[in-house]
């Protein structure tokens, strides 16, 4: 089970006090009515999912209830780092 | 979601006009019964007829005025006209508490807190809050919508530790922090008022499974309602 | 191949079962494959099974990364049903039911296909008109089904709490007699077996690291033990990992990989006949041939190739069983685990071809991959086969994201996404 | 019944108190301190169960965790009986009573064991896979044979009557055993003032100390444990917890520790206390001194009871003082089993001799051994055990060098015991379950703990340190390692040691299986893992077969599944794999453990969390009142809302018509508090509407309400809702009661991550607000009794709120309507709801004013064709398909959620399924919510299905039934007849129509 540093609140937490809300950094399209179906799909649904780094976006849902990014490792749960709305990640895959 | 990142703007600095809002003093004259959410469990008689000492005692501190205030720390405006009404800063510091008497101020998020004074006080509050503080700013009053409960006693510790996940040791929750945390199957504000009291901001729709947590909990060591 | 019968038994243990054959063989993989495999897995052994059974291509390689059936089908709750409520999933699991019921003759190994029925209650009104939904839909699409009272559900499960003063009280139930348990290991080696026995080369131990694609078709894998091994087609049959690989060959897939965790009790006496499962209280369970009650749980929320979870969802599922069966309760848990699912916004496969010519994906089965296992392979197998989407698979392509033709079964999918 | 393995004196057991208890049916003595293993052992019970595939008699292998075959029911009533108890970690209590799990008609004279005798030639690993197939038909029958023999104990069949609680902890040091290495570690970890838990599956703290007869600082072992709890109970930052397992280790070192309060009062346990205990620690660092269990050899009939652990035998010996028979034979492939044979024969009684499987051992024990005059046969191993229910002899031969061959000829020894040690495993469970995989070591013949992410230190016996000295060093400096990480440096001074003696050992020899005359297939068995009955036979057999990898060598033969998981066997079933496949361990592959490392009772994992607890029960502030009134409930999400209100004797359909009647021509009232409430303040809430909900919202005056739809990106509804303009920057939005959190969880995921610029708050009001909607004809003279407010219908028009007193308390009245009845909704501070509610029913009384609850709600709303998102809906449906265009702008600057995902070419079609109205032919037949359309009711299954039916009820006020549902391209086929066959056989005409049934024109609102 996590245990889970909340940027805002500015210490760690029970996973119990958050929920996980998927990927990170897909922004929505500014134009959505010139996006072909291709495009919109690709935006609501496809998703990078990958084995290792991942950007995902969770919420301090019983807390502070403020959105953040966290980078984690999908398979040893390590989290890398957190930070908030707005912000880049320092830990990227090397790619 | 997005990664756009959020335009730094400028607080906005005319004065929000009172009339942008629906200001309502929602209390009633007096005469007229008001119900606590524990209301239905009695907690009067209880505390007449139940045992007088335990290892926790419960108390609902009840029908107090609750007001959400929100605003941006960015916004001088919002956190000037604060100190004016409240006589002390908003307690912008994570997880930390002010208070002045009857009236006391929780840090919930960096951009909201939880004012909760007398019933009574609350409307005349949140009217001298808008008038002094400007730009983009909200006062919710949610009186109504949720009670304090006070957990003291040698055993009170020992009953957190069966409801919440959060640290609650000296070392991690010294008197006076405030957290909003997991509380069995619902939630809680919770803040350390004394070195065996801890104070329980909890929603009313859940009080009364919250009351049958705590009595279940507490068994062992003994329940003692205050009224 | 050797054939399997009692008699046959009894003369090995004559002689000491020293006689038995290999299952299948170790074969060092050859150059090149009319169709490789990737994941040898229950999904992917049956489609090279069929492959060679039914449209006769016996060059097939299947290439997993670790042992066969050691992913999500060595860590399933085993539940077989068809009870599912949109036709184009329905006829699909349907499909596999009916292979079920022929299995262990078909492949002359005991799969151990247990019909012992299975219960979906329902404990709100919402929950009883969705029941309702379902069972008129899958009777209509020749899916046998039928909406219990409460009653009814006593009568099929008599030790379970079915009284009024429970939190969440049974208001009923879908009630499918046809649908049950199979043994995991069993359908993937017997699969495996029989597969082997038409020529199929199983190359365990053997990690795809890379694709080969030459001007927008796949012409092979790369290897991390054999090199690169080459394909006219190539399909992938690796649920929790497919992202990883679709990465590989260029695109992504709309998948979220999630851990699924799972239970079982120590061994106790024969007490519960049939499956039991409940969406709403968030539990399942059944009993085991060797007596251990086996229990699902619902996923985590967060994408993890951990193949494991967090505590509180295995708390949550044991509270939900408590509450289902509060004599349960001085029984004791022996081992829990995880499973990688890879699920879909519709809770619903992808069996597709892709952006990649000759290049096929069979996944994004989620939580309802084991009991499809045999129809999977079958319309799997065709579809490699002919190079085009079997009838029953068309509905399933991964291009229905972007038309927004999706079929939503999150309900009919036994566990909350 | 006199205790004849009991020795006079020593051991750790209280004999002055004296306890009985009863095993198959017989009482039995024992004492304080006994587990039920050393009392059975004391009172020379040799059988304690059978195996569960041959139905071998079975007897006790081991003193702890580890043991495989004393695996007992215990309980001395229906509701406390407990399955699978391992006799070797239950202590004993008076009036215990236990039986065994297998046997018929009972372990010690079992019919089933001839069966085993004659058919267990038939039961290969995997049998079950080759046959029992033909015929098909006969397969349910063979199943329900095999089902037959399934399972070790039985469940209760009652309640269970005890508590279980949980208990949440932080710590910086979690210790998890408190052997030598543990205590060492908690001494500096305590003294540092870190916080500290140190839990022991024991019921006392020691580990190995408790039964050594080495000494430390000259004294015996147990008096320094004794100081050193001592000192740790005085720390007030260290938490003791015996009789306590650390079942799991989870990411970020998240430990879940069984503590078995009252398993060892049994039913003198005080009333009301709790029995088991789960405690949820985090903890920042974690040491593991898990220790070792020794690993007994593989031999044929390795099983007859009396073959045991050497290790065991020294813990009966000293510890319970107990000698578990009269004649030993032990065979090691190390110096530290000779222990047993010591102890065995310092206690009395004989030892035959001390077999050993190398050349020539040289070591302080082996000389200790000589100078009592022990025989010594070198260079050897015992092949087979004689005897069927006991030891009755064993066959020794010379082995080879590298111990996988015999060298000369058989010889006989008789025996009535044989303790066996091919070395010790370390005890890595806990260090695999968050996904490391352990190393191989040769020096160690063991897996030790791998690679891993979290923070963890080892010591001890666990990294394959045996020596008490050195075992005591590496306890104390992982303590200062695991503090020094944890931020108590100034631990790292350590402490000082107590003086262990130096110990001599020779080097051990790595062999696990000795070979036979015979070749392994025609050998006796020679079991590997007793408790599935998995023999080195049936090893080599799963590898001959193709099954490679030890995973599948696990998962073919069930080695390592039952409830002792492999702890002694797994390694000795990867060294028989290895062999056979002529490889190394490690090449064969490592071993992996899942949570739980012993298993754990269900009721403490849930704890309090059932029975009444199992879910929050959420109540409105009216609550009390609609109990008192009678109503039925109905879970919406967690809320228990009305359903109904019956009265008298009244059938719920009677119940319905009336409440029904009443709203229509009179008043009802509905208590709507649970719809979700949102305060939305700032000056771009209305942007913000606009772009959340699918219609305008630019031009909403103040004072207004307006009904809105919600979508997802997808164009799919999800929730709906009226929202109300109370001034230019200040709306309160409605959601539906099950979608209250999601719905703002979901502003504030736009809000927060998309458009962080609009100025707006969201604060959810739900809980604050009482809501009451009065609904009917007569709803305006009801509220006009009770209010300041001017209800004039021109100056309060339909869609309007406004601001007044109701029964003397400030409130919101909206002039909205679900019924399509005049309707007026009052909102007030839930601590006035009773109080409004109340007056209401004072004045309502002469129009009959009526309590109606969600199912009349759904007939009213029906009758109208108004939908209820989650009923009508279910996530593929675009607000076209419901027939609310009228309700979807397309002129709205701003690409609103939603109106892209309603543009995709599958949403466009024109003959998707679409929601109407349904009359059925027959006006009193409802339509069964559920059933499924179709145009030609006798054409062959499958069925094309043209839509489900979603609302449907039998309307009192229409006089004919009502119903809503899908129709592929039903807007198109108004007025065209649709066939619903259901189960029972019926199939049920009905015609499509509009959705509005009654009132199409809204007049009965407006009024």
């Amino acid at each position: 089970m996590f245990y889970i540093y909340c940027p805002h609140c500015g210490e760690h937490r029970e996973e119990e006090e958050f929920h996980a809300k998927g990927q990170a950094h897909l922004a929505r399209p500014l134009d959505p009515d010139n996006c072909t179906d291709h495009e919109w799909g690709e935006y609501l649904y496809m998703r990078k999912n990958p084995r290792g780094l991942h950007h995902e976006i969770w919420i301090h849902a019983t807390g502070c209830r403020k959105f953040f990014n966290m980078t984690r490792d999908t398979v040893s749960y390590e989290i890398k780092e957190v930070y908030k709305i707005g912000e880049r990640p320092s830990v990227v895959a090397a790619s | 979601m997005s990664d756009i990142i959020a335009p730094t703007k400028q607080a906005a600095v005319e004065a929000a006009s009172v009339e942008t809002v629906a200001l309502m003093d929602q209390l009633a004259g007096t005469d007229i019964r008001a119900e606590s959410p524990l209301y239905h469990a009695d907690l009067a008689t209880v505390a007449k007829q139940g045992p007088k000492a335990g290892g926790v005692t419960l108390q609902e501190h009840k029908l107090l005025g609750h007001l959400v205030i929100r605003g941006s720390q960015d916004n001088a405006g919002f956190l000037a006209g604060a100190r004016a009404v409240l006589g002390f800063d908003l307690p912008t510091q994570p997880l930390t508490a002010a208070e002045d008497g009857t009236l006391s101020v929780r840090w919930i998020a960096p951009d909201e807190w939880l004012v909760i004074l007398p019933g009574r006080e609350a409307f005349e509050l949140e009217n001298r809050l808008r008038e002094a503080m400007s730009g983009h700013v909200a006062i919710v009053n949610v009186s109504g919508g949720q009670t304090v409960l006070e957990l003291s006693g040698p055993n009170a510790r020992a009953v957190l530790k069966k409801s919440t996940p959060y640290d609650v040791h000296d070392r991690n929750f010294p008197v006076g922090k405030v957290v909003t945390t997991v509380f069995a199957k619902s939630q809680a504000v919770i803040r350390r008022t004394g070195e065996q009291n801890w104070e329980l901001v909890i929603r009313r729709s859940f009080a009364d499974y919250l009351w049958l947590w705590l009595q279940d909990a507490s068994a062992e060591f003994g329940l003692v309602i205050k009224d | 191949m050797q054939h399997y019968s009692g008699f046959g038994l009894l003369k090995h243990a004559l002689n000491f079962h020293e006689n038995w054959q290999r299952v299948w063989r170790n074969p060092t993989p050859k150059k090149k494959y009319d169709v490789i495999i990737v994941g040898g897995g229950g999904h992917g052994l049956a489609t090279a099974y069929y492959l060679a059974k039914e449209h006769g291509i016996t060059n097939v390689a299947v290439i997993e990364k670790g042992y066969l059936g050691g992913g999500n089908t060595a860590r399933n709750t085993t539940i077989v049903r068809s009870n599912y409520l949109w036709d184009e999933a329905a006829h699909l699991y349907e499909h596999a039911m009916k292979l079920w019921e022929g299995l262990s003759q078909d492949l002359n190994y005991n799969v151990m296909f247990s019909q012992r029925g299975v219960l979906n209650l329902g404990h709100t009104l919402q929950d009883m008109r969705d029941i309702e939904r379902r069972v008129n839909a899958n009777r209509l699409n020749g899916i046998d089904g039928e909406v219990l009272d409460t009653k009814q559900v006593q009568e099929i499960v008599p030790m379970m709490d079915c009284s009024a003063n429970t939190r969440y009280p049974i208001m009923g139930a879908s009630w499918q007699p046809r649908a049950g348990v199979a043994r995991h290991d069993a359908v993937a080696w017997g699969f495996a077996r029989a597969a082997d026995a038409l020529g199929v080369d199983l190359i365990q131990q053997t990690e795809v690291i890379d694709m080969v694609i030459e001007d927008g078709a796949i012409t092979g894998v790369k290897t991390n033990r054999h090199g690169v091994i080459s394909g006219d087609r190539v399909g992938c049959v690796v649920a929790g990992n497919s992202s990883v690989l679709a990465n590989m060959a260029g695109f992504s897939l709309p998948l979220e990989s999630h851990p699924l965790q799972a239970l079982v009790s120590e061994p106790i006496k024969p007490i519960l006949d049939t499956v039991v499962m409940s969406n709403h209280v968030h539990g399942y369970v059944s009993q085991s041939d060797k007596g251990d009650l086996v229990i699902g749980a619902g996923i985590d929320g967060y994408n993890g190739y951990g193949q494991r979870g967090s505590y509180p969802t295995i708390e949550h599922t044991v509270a939900a069983i408590i509450e289902l069966f509060p004599m349960f309760s001085r029984v004791r848990m022996n081992r829990q685990w995880g499973g990688i699912v890879d699920t879909c916004p519709d809770a619903c496969p992808i069996i597709s071809d892709t952006p990649v010519e000759n290049l096929f994906f069979n996944c994004g089965w989620g939580t309802g991959g084991f009991k499809a296992t045999p129809g999977s392979g079958n319309v799997f197998a065709a579809t490699l086969a002919k190079g085009e989407a079997h009838p029953l698979a068309k509905p399933f392509s991964m291009f229905r994201f972007h038309n927004g033709s999706l079929i939503d079964e999150h309900g009919a999918a036994g566990v909350a996404h | 019944m006199s205790q004849k393995n009991r020795l006079a004196s020593g051991g750790r057991v209280d004999r002055a108190k004296a306890l009985n208890f009863s095993y198959n049916g017989r009482q039995y003595p024992g004492f304080e301190g006994d587990t039920v293993a050393s009392a059975l052992l004391a009172n020379g019970v040799d059988i304690v169960g059978r195996s569960f595939k041959y139905s071998r008699p079975r007897g006790i292998i081991a003193a702890g965790a580890e043991e495989p075959n004393a695996v007992l029911q215990v309980g001395s009533t229906e509701a406390t009986q407990v399955p699978n108890v391992r006799a070797t970690q239950q202590s004993l209590f008076n009036g215990l009573v236990c039986s065994a799990t297998n046997g018929w008609p009972n372990a010690d004279l079992d019919l089933m064991g001839y069966v085993g005798k004659v058919g267990g030639r038939m039961m290969p690993p995997g049998f079950y896979y080759k046959t029992f197939m033909y015929p098909q038909s006969l397969w349910e029958t063979y199943e329900k044979f095999i089902r037959k023999a399934a399972g070790l104990g039985r469940s209760s069949t009652e309640r269970d009557p005890d508590m279980y609680d949980k208990v949440n902890h932080h710590c910086d040091l979690m210790i998890v055993g408190a052997g030598p290495a543990g205590l060492a570690a908690a001494l500096v970890a305590a003294r540092s003032g870190a916080r500290v838990i140190l839990a022991d599956e024991q019921s006392e703290f020691g580990g190995s100390l408790l039964d050594t007869r080495e000494t430390l600082n000259g004294r015996p072992a147990a008096e320094w444990v004794a100081t050193v709890v001592a000192e740790l109970k005085q720390h007030p930052e260290v938490l003791l917890l015996p009789r306590s397992t650390v079942n799991g280790y989870h990411d970020h070192n998240f430990l879940t520790i069984h503590e078995r309060c009252t398993d060892h009062l049994g039913d003198q346990a005080p009333a009301g206390q709790v029995r088991q205990r789960m405690h949820r620690v985090r903890a920042n660092q974690v040491v593991l001194a898990t220790g070792a269990h020794e690993r007994p050899l593989v031999f044929g009939n390795n099983d007859v009871p009396g073959c045991m652990q050497a290790a065991a035998v020294s813990t009966y010996i000293n510890r319970y003082a107990v000698v578990p028979g009269k004649e030993l034979v032990l065979m090691t492939t190390n110096d530290h089993a000779y222990q047993a044979a010591l102890d065995w024969h310092d206690a009395g009684r004989k030892v035959v001799a001390i077999v050993d499987t190398r050349q020539n051992p040289k070591g302080d024990r082996i000389d200790a051994a000589r100078s009592r005059g022990l025989k010594i046969i070198a260079g050897s191993g015992v092949i087979e055990v004689q005897g069927s229910k006991r030891v009755t002899g064993v066959s020794i031969a010379p082995l080879n060098a590298a111990g996988d061959a015999l060298a000369g000829s058989v010889e006989r020894l008789s025996c009535d015991t044989v303790a066996s040690s091919g070395g010790w495993s370390p005890v890595i469970h806990l260090s695999c379950h968050t996904g490391s995989r352990p190393e191989w070591r040769d020096d160690v013949i063991g897996f030790v703990p791998g690679k891993t992410v979290q923070k963890q230190h080892c010591a001890g016996g666990i990294n394959g340190t045996y020596g008490l000295k050195a075992v005591l060093e590496e306890g104390a400096r992982a303590g200062a390692a695991a503090c020094e990480a944890a931020g108590f440096g100034d631990a790292a001074k350590g402490i000082s040691l107590p003086l262990a003696e130096k110990v001599r050992e020779g080097k051990a020899m790595a062999l696990f299986h000795i070979p036979h005359t015979k070749p392994t297939s025609r050998a006796p068995k020679q079991f590997v893992d007793y408790q599935n009955d998995v023999t080195a036979a049936g090893i080599e057999l799963a590898t001959r077969e193709g099954f490679e990898s030890i995973e599948h060598v696990k998962r073919y033969t069930a080695m390592g599944f039952g409830t002792d998981q492999g702890k002694l066997g797994n390694i000795n079933g990867m060294a028989v794999a290895a062999k056979s496949l002529n490889q190394t361990i490690p090449q064969t592959g490592t071993t992996i453990f899942r949570p739980n490392y012993t298993p754990v009772t269900f009721g403490a994992v849930a704890g309090r969390d059932c029975g009444a607890l199992f879910d929050v029960n959420r109540f409105s502030a009216m609550h009390k009142w609609h109990v008192a009134n009678g109503a039925l409930f109905e879970d919406v999400g967690q809320w228990k809302r009305p359903w109904y209100f019956p009265q008298g004797g009244e059938t719920m359909q009677q119940a319905l018509d009336r409440e029904c009647k009443a709203t229509r021509e009179s008043v009802g009232i509905l208590d709507a508090s649970t719809l979700g409430k949102i305060d939305i303040q700032g000056k771009d809430a209305r942007e913000f509407l606009a772009r959340v909900y699918t219609n305008a919202w630019a031009k909403l005056p103040v004072g207004k309400c307006r009904y809105g739809l919600m979508c997802g990106e997808d164009g799919m509804v999800f929730d709906d809702g009226v929202t109300s303009c109370l001034a230019d920057n200040h709306f309160l939005m409605t959601t539906t009661t099950g979608g209250a959190a999601r719905v703002l969880e979901w502003l504030e995921l736009y809000h927060q991550t998309e458009w962080p610029e609009l100025e707006v708050y969201f604060s959810s009001v739900t809980d604050h607000w009482a809501t009451m909607t009065i609904s009917g004809p007569n709803a305006r003279k009801l509220l006009s009794e009770l209010t300041d407010l001017d209800l004039d219908r021109d100056t309060f028009k339909f869609m309007d709120w406004r601001q007044g007193d109701v029964a003397g308390v400030p409130a919101r009245v909206f002039r909205i309507s679900f019924t399509g009845e005049l309707s007026y909704e009052i909102n007030v501070q839930a601590n006035y709801g009773l109080h409004v509610w109340e007056k209401l029913f004072e004045h309502g009384a002469k129009y009959n004013l009526t309590p109606y609850g969600t199912e009349t709600m759904h007939v009213l709303r029906a009758e109208k064709g108004f939908i209820i998102a989650g009923q009508d809906t279910d996530g593929s449906v675009t607000p076209i398909d419901l027939g609310m265009s009228w309700c979807v702008s397309n002129t709205k600057p701003f690409s609103y959620i939603g109106k892209r995902g309603m543009a995709r070419e599958d949403c466009v079609r024109t003959d998707r399924k679409h929601l109407v109205g349904l009359k059925t032919r027959d006006p009193k037949v409802v339509i069964p919510e559920g059933a499924q359309a179709v145009n030609d009711p006798k054409q062959p299954i499958p069925m094309t299905m043209l839509g489900h039916v979603t609302s449907s009820y039998y309307s009192a006020n229409l006089g004919h039934s009502v119903a809503m549902g899908f129709v592929r391209n039903g807007h198109n086929r108004m007025g065209e007849t649709v066939f619903y066959p259901l189960a029972d056989g019926r199939v049920i005409e009905a015609e499509i129509c509009n959705p509005v049934f009654l009132d199409p024109k809204g007049e009965r609102q407006n009024v």
